[in-house]
């Protein structure tokens, strides 16, 4: 089901993405402080190269990580084998990536 | 004094539906659950069916689950694992049943060869035996797991084993960690080949039941991950 | 093959590894969500704002420390694994599993008291 | 069940049993044999996991060297065997498992402790002359048969696993064998297997006594199906005793299986009731003396004890360092802590047990029998070790003559063809096993306790004619009760009961052969103990029994010892070789 290369990318976009949790986790602490706003959101992420690159390997990371994650747990729990799991894994995959491009582009250069 | 009596539930099969039967058996100052396994079967039901050979934990044959843990019944003294004066003895986890106590264990010896669990070798009977340094880092890691008696409880303990069907299973795949690990084996190519296959290694979760049960003291759990890391780092190499 | 009462489960790895699944289900379904509620920024700020507005509400504030319960301790549990897969160590796992919950649940709690 | 349900099939090569012997015959037969050539293996358990192969502790004897050479190990293998060995087979064994053992470690994959430079690391058992036991620690036979068991399995070889043979069936005239009758214990069912060549290497195992050592699925089948196909069957007086089984009452499997033979080495002590040791009142090495002496030393002890609530007597390490033994023994430790007993620090009550036997099958050095397509090796084959066998010698005997019952098949079998089976025979022995199935069920365990205890009285460590014509009698008693106990026949699907019915039947049928040889036998040579008759005789006139079974009568006759390779009183070291090259300890 999971095979070496399925192994390496989940590993590879973990490892990418534990920096970027820390990260969004200190923003998100820092944010809250007095509640949150769209315009305080906006304010700091809108037109920034840097907030679209960082949310957007994110978003790309997120897709590809959780699309394998969910793939496992389709197979084991579900029962999903062969080609069922494979379209199951690229639907989750290409959805999650197509909703969080949306969302960071949403938040960035929209 | 009155002779206690245990309380003890097996379950029958191969039917699915879940049929248990009740039978009180005479305790005994040293009596296994093999012993409590035998009696019922000599005494009690005679068409009850279990399997044993050595019964001194050398086989690998008389695996049950015990109260819902997998065990060798030879030795695992009943004072153990009684609740009360009651105890539940169902056949092997994992593995199709044959009748009552008695599991089919060809699937997990078919994994065993799939995960290349052989000896690899061009030296013949003609050649001096190879000598072997005992003392490098590589020989302790093939030792580790070398004292397998593949008894399948490992094999019964794993939920991935249980989820997937194709998973190997942890027991096949120390077996091919220590054949990774022993200077006399040249199948490295093919064993990482076949820990690599959909069923391979990299199904394990880490769950560490396969550790946390085997009667042994093994470690598949660590030997698994030793294939992860091998094959992770022949990756690499092939890329470069 | 039949289900019987499996209790060969009640060990800290096998703990580490139902969190951890759970943990990333719960992300994988929440993160739509969340997607969505950003993607409002684009469509329709004011109704961004009503929903940012509504994590005041301690229901919600709840969830929220939910989610970020959810992603410390599956950040947490994933580095926990592949240190324990990479990393050839061996003893000290069953502490590692059971500090990664510990260390996930100060960063909640951290996260929750900044936020009151 | 009629005797038209028994399916047939057909293969080229056919073995049974899946220990050293037949797991290497396997082996070996599918490299001589001509590509094509079906083999098929068939076990009364699971391929590799039966048998005593497996349970093999101490290790493998093999000259390699450093001094000792295959003469030497075949003058300890003639000595040990008090001059009764076929010397030809004897030879044979010690100089193949120079080949055999790098066989296992090159070939089939086998890893064996080394020395500090590399090389196998060796020692020595008792009545050994040289440190020429390889070993795994002390679990040698794991790690043997762990790999065999690969090897097969990866082989492609047909397998019958849970498949019980019953009966020998030969052709009309007797002189061949055409199949072998088999139950399919998963099932059932009866199997008719034709082949060209049939390897026997069911392994013996003395299991009638009331301590024994070998697995559960021993019990004589082989040597009772050989005897009704009217086979020679060679020194089936000679039983041998370990002197240490563990005691731990009648209601558990684990009483008679073994502590290991290094404890005693170590300077284990064995103590009786009164808090005493013993064996130097029975020889002078005391505790270290050879199995079948301190076999008889403990058995005297317990008969002077003469009651029943204390039995067996003590082996005692404590003075060793609990610490220290714990260490040294991890396994014999942790085994007597599962059922109770603390070998560390406390005292482990132990007596003689039943262990291996040396009798069998007469055949040739090429594992031939009288028969035409039937090949026996392993402990169902008799004369590679007399009156008694060296520990260590036992595993080599199966690996080396497994292997070689392999080659030899595996030649043969193109010049042989299919045979057609005497329906006669087969309905008899279709008949034979199943006649319990048409008789009012009852309990079959109290019978075989009650031939173990009139086998362990009667004809165990110490024998006399009396003792043992009484035992005659009580295998009687014991066999004919057993044709009137019936097994529930509604579900015969891995039916235990059935099996244990035929187990029982086996051993009834054996042991009265070992005890008609006993008596034969008037005098003392290594196992075999006669009280009434302590001396060994003369050894130039040496003779073994050999037992043939005509219709149901039994007969004993007597055949002359060839002394083809070294006369007794001489050796065929060098004049000046040392008497033995293992240091005093
Ligand atoms: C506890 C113990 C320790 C020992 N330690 C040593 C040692 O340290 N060194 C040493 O040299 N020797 C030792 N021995 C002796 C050694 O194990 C035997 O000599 C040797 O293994 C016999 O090999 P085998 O292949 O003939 O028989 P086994 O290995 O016993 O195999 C017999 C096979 O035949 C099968 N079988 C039986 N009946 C039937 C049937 N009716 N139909 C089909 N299949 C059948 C069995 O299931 C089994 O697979 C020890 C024995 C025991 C019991
Ligand atoms: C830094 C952050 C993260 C790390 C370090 C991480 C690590 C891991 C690892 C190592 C696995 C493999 C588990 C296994 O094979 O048993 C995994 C599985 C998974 N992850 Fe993550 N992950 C992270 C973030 C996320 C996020 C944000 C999601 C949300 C989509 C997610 C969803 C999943 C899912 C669904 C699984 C499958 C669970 C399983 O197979 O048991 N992960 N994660
Ligand atoms: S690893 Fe342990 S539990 Fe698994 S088969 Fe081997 S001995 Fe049994
Ligand atoms: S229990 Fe199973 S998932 Fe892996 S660590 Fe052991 S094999
Ligand atoms: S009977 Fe052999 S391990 Fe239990």
């Amino acid at each position: 089901m999971l095979n070496l290369r399925l192994y390496m990318l989940q590993r590879v976009t973990a490892l990418l993405m534990a920096p970027l949790v820390l990260g969004h986790l200190a923003v998100m602490i820092y944010a809250v402080q007095g509640g949150l706003s769209a315009g305080e959101i906006l304010g700091r992420t809108q037109g920034s190269i840097l907030w679209f690159a960082f949310y957007g390997t994110f978003a790309a990371a997120v897709a590809v990580h959780g699309a394998i994650g969910l793939r496992s747990i389709a197979c084991e729990w579900v029962g999903l084998r062969g080609r069922a799991l494979d379209a199951f894994m690229w639907l989750t995959g290409l959805s999650l990536f197509a909703m969080g491009a949306r969302a960071v582009w949403a938040v960035t250069f929209a | 004094m009155t002779q206690e009596t245990l309380k003890v539930t097996i379950d029958r099969g191969p039917d699915t539906a879940h049929v248990q039967t009740v039978f009180d058996v005479p305790a005994y100052t040293n009596q296994t659950v093999l012993d409590v396994v035998s009696w019922v079967q000599q005494n009690a039901d005679p068409t009850l069916s279990y399997r044993y050979a050595c019964r001194v934990g050398m086989c690998g044959s008389c695996a049950m689950m015990v109260n819902g843990v997998p065990r060798w019944t030879c030795r695992t003294h009943i004072s153990k694992v009684l609740r009360g004066n009651a105890v539940t003895i169902a056949p092997l986890r994992n593995l199709p049943v044959i009748k009552d106590l008695a599991v089919d264990m060809d699937p997990f010896f078919d994994k065993w060869v799939a995960a290349e669990g052989v000896h690899h070798g061009a030296l013949t009977r003609d050649d001096p035996i190879a000598p072997v340094d005992t003392s490098t880092a590589a020989r302790a890691v093939a030792d580790a797991g070398i004292e397998c008696i593949n008894c399948s409880v490992c094999y019964a303990a794993c939920d991935t084993v249980t989820a997937n069907d194709d998973y190997l299973g942890p027991a096949a795949l120390q077996r091919a960690w220590t054949l990774l690990n022993d200077a006399k084996d040249d199948g490295r190519a093919a064993i990482l080949d076949a820990v690599s296959d959909k069923g391979g290694c990299h199904n394990c979760h880490s769950i560490g039941s396969c550790t946390t049960y085997c009667p042994n003291d093994l470690d598949p759990m660590s030997a698994i991950a030793g294939l992860k890391r091998e094959t992770a780092k022949s990756l690499f190499q092939r890329w470069r | 093959m039949r289900a019987t009462g499996v209790t060969a489960r009640a060990h800290p790895l096998w703990l580490a590894y139902i969190l951890h699944r759970l943990s990333g289900l719960g992300l994988a379904l929440f993160l739509p969500l969340h997607f969505w509620v950003l993607a409002l920024a684009m469509t329709d700020p004011a109704r961004l704002d009503g929903f940012l507005r509504l994590t005041e509400a301690s229901a919600i504030k709840l969830a929220e420390f939910g989610l970020v319960f959810l992603l410390a301790v599956h950040m947490f549990g994933g580095l926990r694994l592949m240190a324990l897969e990479w990393l050839p160590w061996t003893a000290s796992q069953k502490t590692l599993a059971a500090s990664a919950a510990a260390v996930s649940f100060l960063i909640a709690t951290l996260f929750l008291l900044k936020a009151v | 069940m009629r005797i038209s349900d028994i399916e047939r099939h057909d293969t080229d090569i056919l073995i049974l049993g899946t220990g050293g012997a037949g797991l290497f015959a396997a082996l070996h037969a599918q490299q001589t044999a001509p590509e094509g050539t079906r083999i098929t293996i068939a076990v009364k358990g699971l391929i590799g996991k039966c048998g005593c192969t497996r349970m093999v502790q101490g290790g493998y004897n093999v000259a390699l060297g450093g001094g000792d050479t295959v003469e030497r190990h075949f003058m300890d293998t003639i000595q040990g065997g008090k001059w009764l060995p076929n010397q030809d087979m004897a030879w044979r064994l010690c100089e193949q498992a120079v080949v055999r053992i790098r066989e296992l470690e090159n070939e089939v994959g086998c890893f064996f402790d080394r020395n500090p430079d590399g090389s196998l690391h060796q020692k020595a058992f008792a009545g050994q002359t040289a440190d020429r036991t390889v070993h795994k620690g002390d679990l040698t036979g794991i790690e043997i048969i762990n790999r065999l068991m690969e090897k097969v399995l990866a082989s492609g070889v047909e397998k019958m696993q849970e498949h019980r043979a019953v009966g020998l069936i030969p052709t009309k005239d007797r002189s061949a064998l055409a199949g072998v009758l088999m139950i399919d214990m998963r099932t059932g069912h009866f199997r008719l297997v034709r082949a060209k060549t049939v390897l026997m290497a069911t392994g013996g195992g003395p299991t009638m006594y009331k301590y024994h050592t070998p697995s559960g699925d021993k019990t004589m089948d082989g040597l009772a199906m050989a005897l009704r196909a009217g086979l020679p069957l060679r020194d089936m007086e000679m039983v041998q005793f370990h002197p240490t089984g563990l005691l731990a009452g009648d209601h558990t499997r684990m009483t008679g299986t073994v502590l290991e033979e290094g404890l005693r080495g170590a300077g284990g002590r064995l103590i009786n009731h009164a808090g005493q040791r013993f064996m130097f009142d029975y020889d002078a090495k005391g505790e270290r003396a050879t199995r079948d002496v301190v076999s008889r030393g403990i058995y005297a002890e317990m008969r002077k004890t003469n009651d029943p609530a204390q039995e067996g007597v003590f082996i005692s390490m404590a003075h060793l360092g609990p610490e220290n033994v714990r260490q040294k023994f991890k396994g014999m430790v942790k085994r007597c802590a599962d059922s109770g007993f603390d070998l560390a620090g406390g005292l482990v009550e132990v007596v003689p047990t039943a262990h291996y036997f040396m009798g069998g099958v007469v055949v040739d050095v090429d594992t031939r029998t009288a028969m035409e397509g039937l090949y026996v090796a392993g402990e169902d084959a008799g004369g590679a070790h007399g009156s008694n066998r060296l520990g260590g010698n036992g595993v080599a005997n199966s690996t080396v003559y497994g292997g070689i019952a392999g080659d030899t098949m595996g030649r043969d079998v193109v010049h042989m063809t299919l045979r057609d089976p005497d329906e006669n025979v087969l309905a008899a022995e279709f008949e034979r096993a199943t006649f319990p199935l048409t008789r009012k069920p009852d309990l079959i365990l109290p019978l075989r306790k009650q031939l173990q205890e009139v086998m362990w009285d009667e004809v165990g460590v110490m024998r006399t004619e009396a003792g043992m014509k009484r035992g005659l009698g009580g295998i009687a008693q014991v066999s004919g009760a057993l044709m009137d106990v019936g097994v529930n026949a509604s579900n015969l699907a891995f039916n235990l009961t059935w099996h244990d019915w035929l187990n029982l039947r086996s051993l009834c049928d054996v042991s009265e052969v070992i005890t008609k040889a006993g008596i034969a036998r008037e005098n003392s040579r290594g196992a075999h103990y006669r009280e009434d008759f302590p001396d060994p005789g003369a050894m130039e006139d040496s003779d073994f029994t050999v037992a043939t079974q005509d219709g149901e009568t039994v007969t004993i006759t007597r055949e002359p010892v060839q002394f083809t390779i070294v006369k007794p009183g001489e050796s065929i070291l060098p004049a000046d070789a040392p008497n033995t090259l293992v240091a005093v300890q």
